[in-house]
């Protein structure tokens, strides 16, 4: 890996991350009238894996997905308009935060219903595998996902027809505030996805370097028309299920569970690889962007009541 | 829009053989047109309606599925926004309930979700059963929970010549659309046009004029109900049939202007009436403003019960033309004493074809 | 039946509060009762309506389960075959869509189809999204859709006390009750009788009398409804407010009693109108003898449209006590200019408390 | 296994093939409007799973359940009298072929929608769980229900709270004409279910000696509190996948498929275990009871038109 590689990774890490914490300090505002559920901690998942991805390869995912939509290039703008609820939102301010979206990045709509992305990205990937041009589909999902039938009817179709997707589970051990062991009877995803015939590979502490290189791998497979690919990243959900704050206090869970995470926070990590100078740079360029965006966002209109009835039916 | 000249020319054609030319000439039209489910690929073929679309276009557009209806209906979904026209096929419309999730929280919002961005334009095919002990889960007509729904599109074609210029419209509509066909409708004939035409969305049929009463068919009770015509002439009573081809939309101008004239109306449903199709009609007229002189409305449909599987019950749970002109006649003579038609002359064509198991 | 006369005594509760009460009264009472679904035993405790039942009742009667609402809902319905009592619980409406297979094609046909061998007395609770960008698929209610359907029950209360006496009736019902619940309502107190009492199903209740409209409010449409009521006074219009509140089996008698006497009907749902609970109560009303001289009637519900996330359309979307009293103005007074109440009284206590997310 | 046992199971297997040959005579009267999904051939796994359980665990079974009613103990008469559409049938004659039940017989009803049976055990078995005396319900299905995503949930959450029930899974390789490998990705479905936690016995060639066995064991761990077993059961269904007929002209399968199962047939079989005159006995007595239900449903009177609206909701 190269300098620049480092520098792509940390700019896209920290844009997330700074991205998010500044949606949290402007909720209280409530200029973002749109429940948030955010990727705090989780971004080494989406930036590994979408590094790996080509421009022209497809990313789709789920009401968590504001990590995904700036990791796969969206519009920063888009974003921030979407969430305050105007006219220039990338959803014209109809989706909000659970629904972004970015066509000319190759981001699909998000979905606020746990694993109704996951058939989706098999109709995209059949697409591309007729088009014949090695593209394929991300397909991202949380562990709660994984129990819905939906979740197993695909995996079967996706490797049945070696469709070139890959899978992205996101296990951040919670599905809002159940833990694993009262969801899963068997505790390894893996186990039930080889049964299909899907190849799996994980990572257990969210090694943003190593998921962009299993990742790397397992497209190399999928273009060569081996058919999809499991991904398992365990991670860690730093903030509360849905909404701006942490909530260590809530009772279920402790903020030890959450210190080794910290301390493998990739953000910092891949950050201090930086040659000095770069790193603020960048800092710098971001928090500029940020900035922009919401003033960008602030100034954009709401969308007028004749927006109400547009986009009903595609005509 | 109110209705549409009957197709010119066009050779005498079965429902399943206008479905299955349908799909034909759209499939040689554009690539995009796929079809799949399960079972369309078998020597069965969908009851015909799939034959030799496979031997033509290849197993990469005709092909059977796992038995897997929600993630079929989303890999439909998402073939659809990348550009696709997905044709999803079900031998029962009791299954649709296993679809429900990806066709209303998915298709029917995909376009206004993501700000006019994608589309998702599919065909969802579903075959009503009736007759020869269908029974309480083959049997069911569940268009109307698809036509409560913003953003999704809803037909029931009730003869060969709608069955294949629907299907046409349906297939280059570039919205989702639940297409409804009736079992028992499959051996009708009728002229059909050998090109290809449209059969749009919004525009009922007037298909016989009549003043006394505005009867509105819905799927397979278009043909029941055109037989309550010919019923009802003989005891004097002059019936205006009106088929609404599309559920949604609606075009319910054309049943307002003709209850307008007639002072009267039955809808007749394929289906339960509480909040379904017919309860939606009799809604739109009582609402509108053309009938300052009020009119007498009423409907009929399902019994409102499971489906029994015996015959002798199951044949009362479904309106005949036998209680439609009863109906009609209660309506039309409010005096006088119960009437009903003879028989025999009741009797429809394929009650006598009809021949189970499925 | 009609009118039943409102509880004696009781405390002041919120509607949050009394359906815990409720489901914790049944509890103790019959050790077949026993309540699950995703989260109902997280802190939240899904609103606080199952908060300390788990303490009480251990984890083998309040348990929180995998995201599998369609094994779940199937479950549930197994075990209502067998003797149990299950409260199946969904924080919001849009996921009963994962659970129609169940429902339909076996909780409401259970007893039928199994010659009356089997029941299967299970009560599926649905929260109704609204505001703070619930947006798409956090924001339906899709109650017509099982109102549809023979076999099933659906209830829809509107106020604590109706909460807590109709979960007690639901939970005793020997049929699946489909459960609607309004998240804006979960704070809206009222006084609710501190022992367990029924509101049964079929009957409506009038909660203000009135001659010039009846004004039929569903779910959270009633306290708008009654909002409008005193809007209108102030127009020196008195309207009549009325509650289904269940609304399969819908009591039409006492809407067509109150039509009869107003001579106009505005019916005005918290859902989309096509096919849906307004639609079939103005059929209902159309269809009915009692009204020989003709009413006017009308239906308000969700725009026919996705609902959006922003606040400033999203607003448009719901009817409103402004948008409902101008409505049922034009109808009194068809002649006369538009007219609009005061905003400022227009507004409902609740609007003012409700900050999201959820 | 003493000679009665040899008996028993011979009489249920007996019984079975006979009284769906009957139903498969009388079908061209139209006496019989309902669609028949035969199980003939594949008697042998209700014969040998129903051996194993007590009269007073359950079982519940699909459209194609004839085999599962009688080797539960389901009424004859009953079930004559139900595919005739009698008020003397098990459902009244509202039920049909395809949702036999008899209660009495710990028989529950029988569903047309594929997998719809599935997660209605998990609930009897919760209920059974509770009630801690050790009973347990066996669930009967076909190869296609298991692609069904509910399949899935249910081995989770069966799993999960170790629930009584012993899974049969029928695999007769056929979903009506369509094989295996249209539908399945991975030709093994038990690598399928252990990913659940769940242990999985198979039998391949229907043996239903060897079917009992592993029945018999499954459900002593079962009763023991070990939670479900998964057993799959590779069987052949000679008829057409529903009507009366044989269907080997229709062009998907050929004769030589059956062969193996015909000369393997576990009628012949353990009826050649029987002592002389022992099976003629039986075979008589059989056809007796035959020609008693056919009487007792033909002289049943068709339900009465007050029926359409019984039943509809329980009082
Ligand atoms: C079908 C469905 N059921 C329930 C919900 C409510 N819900 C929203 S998020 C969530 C938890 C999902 O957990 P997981 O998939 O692990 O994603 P995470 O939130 O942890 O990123 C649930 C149950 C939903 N949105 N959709
Ligand atoms: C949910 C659902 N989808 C489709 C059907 C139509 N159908 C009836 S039987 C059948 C095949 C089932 O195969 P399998 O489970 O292997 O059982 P078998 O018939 O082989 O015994 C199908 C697809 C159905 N009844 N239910
Ligand atoms: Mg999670
Ligand atoms: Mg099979």
């Amino acid at each position: 890996m190269t300098d620049q590689d480092f520098a792509r990774l940390y700019r896209s890490l920290k844009l997330i991350r700074r991205v998010e914490e500044r949606v949290a300090e402007i909720y209280p505002s409530d200029k973002i009238k749109s429940p948030v559920h955010l990727s705090i901690g989780q971004e080494a998942v989406s930036v590994g894996v979408c590094d790996a991805l080509n421009p022209d390869d497809y990313a789709i995912g789920t009401y968590r997905g504001h990590a995904l939509y700036l990791a796969k290039g969206g519009s920063l703008n888009g974003f921030m308009a979407e969430l305050f609820g105007k006219i220039d939102g990338c959803a014209r301010g109809k989706g909000g935060s659970m629904h972004m979206i970015d066509t000319a990045a190759r981001m699909l709509g998000c979905s606020a219903v746990v694993a109704t992305n996951i058939p989706i990205a098999l109709g995209y990937a059949w697409k591309l595998k007729r088009e014949g041009k090695q593209r394929a589909i991300a397909c991202f999902f949380g562990d709660g996902a994984t129990e819905e039938g939906v979740f197993y009817e695909s995996l079967n179709f996706a490797s049945l027809h070696k469709l070139p997707v890959l899978f992205v589970c996101e296990n951040n051990a919670l599905a809002i505030h159940t833990p694993l062991e009262t969801r899963w009877a068997h505790h390894d995803i893996a186990d039930r996805v080889r049964g299909f015939g899907i190849p799996v590979h994980g990572n257990r502490d969210m090694d943003v370097l190593a998921i962009r290189e299993i990742a790397t791998e397992a497209l190399a497979g999928i273009r060569a028309g081996n058919g999809p690919v499991f991904m398992e990243c365990h991670t860690y959900r730093w903030r509360q299920h849905v909404g701006p704050n942490e909530d260590f206090d809530a009772g279920y869970r402790s903020r030890d569970e959450m210190r080794k995470w910290v301390e493998s926070d990739q953000v910092e990590r891949i950050g201090a690889m930086l040659g000095a100078g770069e790193k603020e740079a960048i800092d710098a360029d971001i928090e500029n962007r940020i900035v922009q965006s919401v003033a960008f966002a602030d100034e954009s209109p709401f969308p007028g009541p004749q927006e109400l009835m547009t986009h009903v039916y595609a005509e | 829009m109110s209705t549409q000249s009957e197709p010119a020319n066009g050779r005498l054609l079965s429902y399943a053989d206008a479905l299955r030319e349908a799909v034909d000439q759209e499939m040689a039209r554009d690539e995009n047109v796929f079809t799949f489910g399960i079972d369309v690929d078998d020597h069965v073929a969908i009851q015909g309606t799939t034959r030799g679309l496979r031997e033509r276009y290849g197993a990469g557009r005709v092909f059977s599925t796992p038995l897997s209806e929600d993630a079929m209906t989303g890999f439909a979904v998402g073939a659809a926004m990348a550009g696709m026209r997905p044709i999803h096929v079900h031998i029962r419309q009791d299954f649709l309930l296993l679809c429900m999730n990806q066709m209303i929280n998915m298709a029917a919002k995909t376009h206004y979700m993501y700000g006019g961005l994608l589309k998702a334009p599919l065909v969802e095919r579903a075959i009503i059963g009736k007759s020869w002990g269908q029974g309480p889960q083959h049997s069911q007509a569940l268009y109307s929970l698809f036509a409560h729904i913003p953003g999704l599109k809803v037909v029931a074609p009730s003869n060969a010549s709608d069955a294949k210029g629907c299907m046409i419209a349906a297939i280059r509509d570039d919205n989702p659309v639940v297409f409804t066909e009736h079992r028992l409708l499959y051996y009708a004939e009728a002229f059909v046009p050998e090109e290809p035409f449209e059969v749009l969305p919004g525009r009922s049929r007037v298909c016989t004029e009549g003043t006394d009463v505005t009867l509105v068919g819905i799927s397979n009770m278009v043909p029941e109900c055109l037989r309550t015509a010919e019923l009802l002439a003989d005891a004097g009573i002059s019936a205006e049939v009106i088929d609404p081809i599309w559920l949604r939309p609606l075009d319910t101008d054309t049943i307002i202007a003709s209850v307008a004239k007639t002072g009267r109306l039955l809808v007749v449903d394929n289906a339960w009436t509480a909040c379904g199709m017919s309860a939606e009609i009799l809604a739109c007229v009582a609402e509108s403003d053309a009938l300052a002189g009020g009119a007498q409305l009423a409907r009929m449909g399902f019994a409102p019960t499971t489906c029994p599987t015996t015959p002798t019950i199951e044949e009362d749970f479904y309106p005949n033309p036998a209680t439609i002109a009863s109906k009609v006649y209660s309506m039309v003579k409010p005096g006088a004493d119960a009437w009903a038609p003879d028989p025999e002359k009741a009797k429809l064509a394929y009650q006598k074809q009809f021949k189970g198991p499925f």
